[in-house]
């Protein structure tokens, strides 16, 4: 349990400073380290399956993040000293809007049940009979790809829309 | 053709490390993923399969492994020494050295080496000329820095590669 | 961007193929151990782009890249629509796994699981190259 | 409850940088920041105490798993968020590519 909070702290410590750093390739490595704590966590958790897909996908967004910088620029311009007048008003919206969020959620987790002990209604019926029913020993994969293959499927066109996308945004001229 | 043949034959060492079963299926399965990546990366690959088969190559590798060791430790105690004094004695500069290896595979082993032994690093290549960073410089001249950095691997990496 | 040294060379001459070997199995080991289609496409993309990071984006045939990673993306969501259908062609629901489940506990088990990761590692890692081939290889985007 | 107020601050500092920052890479590590947070919210849901992963290893084995209902929901929400940060990142490239800068307040006079 303790590992768990150790590596929260951790992770809200790199947040802030991936947030905060002058040098943004340094904010991009920050945020390597929190997707890092992430799949460390995952793996505290009894997720092996998540751990392994975040490390992989964190690898690849810093990578990502890397070509980026590289092609446009290294340094965060508009870090300056104190507040201007320009600048005070995202604060205040922050503000509001970040208490509300925290508020909001806080009142929401009361009705979550208590870290540690889930309600496992259809998970109970999966766990059960998903080894005779699929034939996978992984539940998981036995969910993603049988009981719920719908939501796959749809992941499948979400990715192939963002590819789409991006070849579409960065190619050099038209067809004709 | 050939060096295809040898990373064939690593790949194939390596599924069956990863599934460590003989069961048909698998070892099937193993066999053609092994030829894809072979196809796909193989022609990458310049090692020739002679030398993987002849044993005296693999003596000279299994020895090297705790002559590397010992002279891992030795440095270790070295740079230890050089920490701990209280005068510090550090003089620290980049020099060139000359490798008489000839193969893509032994000049990197050779580099890798003298990154993993601390108080040198390599940290550039040029054809046969190696630059290193090195915590004591004890020669600037080529020949004697070549002697004092490359040479007690370099020995062996001859034998195992050329 | 160029290539990098030798010795980096070396080194991922003979890492990719052995991490194209390691995301295959990830793959193919989908319904038995953790991992599957997800995972293993990424790991095979990454394969890829360590050869592209470390030999250069000029030593690449940058065009026929481009090619190979559409038809393979196309190709594994065509292979997952299809096998979508076989329970629709067969009498009962879309997504119904049709074929014998097998043995439990060995490779050649659980009906079209293995077939559905393999199509969605493929999908997954193919649209992955392409995404950074477009972000990180140079002729394609911008002549500066 | 501590590891969920974890998460919800998380979620909160990555709103902080969407919204305060001027930077655009910043505010695009803000959004990954918020989807971190919620990935992580909904694994820690599913925990359950002194159970183990959800993958059967052999037959007769007891099942005390956690619950693989929100990992199954997570392990898509993942590669969806490597998709739309790579959707964003090459707007990014676009929009430096056009204005010279990643100052957003910059963009808005240069605008037109």
């Amino acid at each position: 349990m303790i590992e768990i909070y150790l590596l929260v702290i951790a992770m809200l410590a790199a947040a802030i400073v991936a947030i905060e750093i002058k040098d943004l390739l340094a904010s991009a490595v920050s945020m390597g380290i929190v997707g890092f704590s992430v799949a460390i966590m995952f793996i505290l958790v009894q997720a092996p399956d998540l751990a392994i897909v975040q490390i992989v996908v964190e690898i690849l967004t810093v990578v990502f993040f890397a070509a980026t910088i590289l092609r446009t620029t290294h340094t965060d311009t508009t870090i300056q000293k104190g507040i201007q007048r320009e600048g005070i008003f995202p604060v205040i919206a922050f503000f509001i809007f970040g208490t509300l969020v925290t508020v909001l959620a806080i009142y929401a987790l009361k009705d979550l049940p208590r870290f540690g002990m889930p309600i496992m209604k259809v998970a109970e019926h999966y766990i059960v009979h998903g080894l005779n029913q699929t034939g996978a020993t992984n539940i998981v994969a036995a969910i993603i790809l049988d009981y719920r293959g719908y939501d796959t499927f749809g992941e499948a066109v979400v990715l192939f829309t963002s590819v789409l996308g991006v070849l579409t945004i960065l190619r050099v001229k038209g067809r004709k | 053709m050939s060096q295809r043949l040898s990373y064939w034959i690593l790949c194939l060492g390596l599924w069956l490390i990863l599934t460590w079963t003989f069961y048909w299926g698998s070892l099937v399965i193993g066999i053609v993923l092994s030829l894809l990546a072979t196809i796909i990366f193989g022609g990458y690959f310049s090692y020739h399969p002679i030398k993987i088969l002849q044993p005296h190559r693999l003596l000279w590798f299994l020895i090297y492994i705790p002559v590397f060791g010992w002279l891992c430790l030795k440095a270790n105690l070295d740079v230890a020494y050089r920490v701990i004094h209280p005068e510090r004695p550090l003089k620290p500069g980049i020099v060139k050295i000359k490798t008489r290896l000839k193969t893509d595979l032994g000049r990197t082993m050779l580099a890798n080496s003298i990154t993993m032994t601390p108080g040198t690093m390599s940290v550039d290549i040029d054809d046969d000329i190696l630059y290193i960073h090195w915590i004591w410089m004890r020669d600037t001249d080529l020949e004697k820095a070549t002697k004092d950095i490359a040479g007690p691997f370099e020995k062996y990496l001859l034998k195992i590669f050329e | 961007m160029k290539g990098m040294s030798v010795i980096v060379k070396t080194i991922s001459r003979i890492l990719a193929g052995f991490i194209f070997l390691y995301g295959s199995y990830i793959i193919l080991h989908g319904h038995l151990t953790p991992g599957g289609g997800f995972a293993g496409g990424v790991i095979i993309a990454a394969s890829f782009i360590l050869l592209v990071l470390s030999f250069g984006a000029a030593e690449i045939k940058e065009k026929s890249s481009y090619t190979f990673s559409s038809i393979f993306e196309s190709l594994g969501g065509l292979m997952f629509l299809i096998l979508a259908l076989l329970g629709l062609f067969a009498g009962t629901f879309f997504f119904t796994n049709i074929i014998s489940k097998g043995a439990p506990l060995k490779l050649l088990s659980a009906g079209i699981i293995p077939l559905a990761n393999i199509a969605i590692g493929m999908k997954v890692g193919a649209g992955l190259l392409s995404i950074f081939l477009a972000l990180a290889a140079s002729h394609y985007i911008m002549k500066e | 409850m501590i590891p969920f107020i974890g998460c919800i601050l998380l979620i909160v500092i990555g709103l902080y940088g969407i919204i305060t920052k001027r930077n655009l890479i910043k505010i695009a590590i803000g959004f990954c920041m918020v989807e971190y947070g919620v990935n992580l919210l909904f694994a820690f849901i599913g925990f359950k105490k002194d159970a183990l992963a959800p993958i059967i290893t052999s037959p007769n084995s007891p099942l005390n798993f956690v619950d693989p209902i929100p990992q199954a929901l997570v392990l898509t929400a993942i590669v969806i968020g490597l998709g739309t940060t790579a959707v964003m990142l090459s707007l990014i490239i676009r929009i430096y590519q056009k204005y010279k800068t990643l100052d957003i307040n910059e963009i808005r006079k240069l605008k037109g």
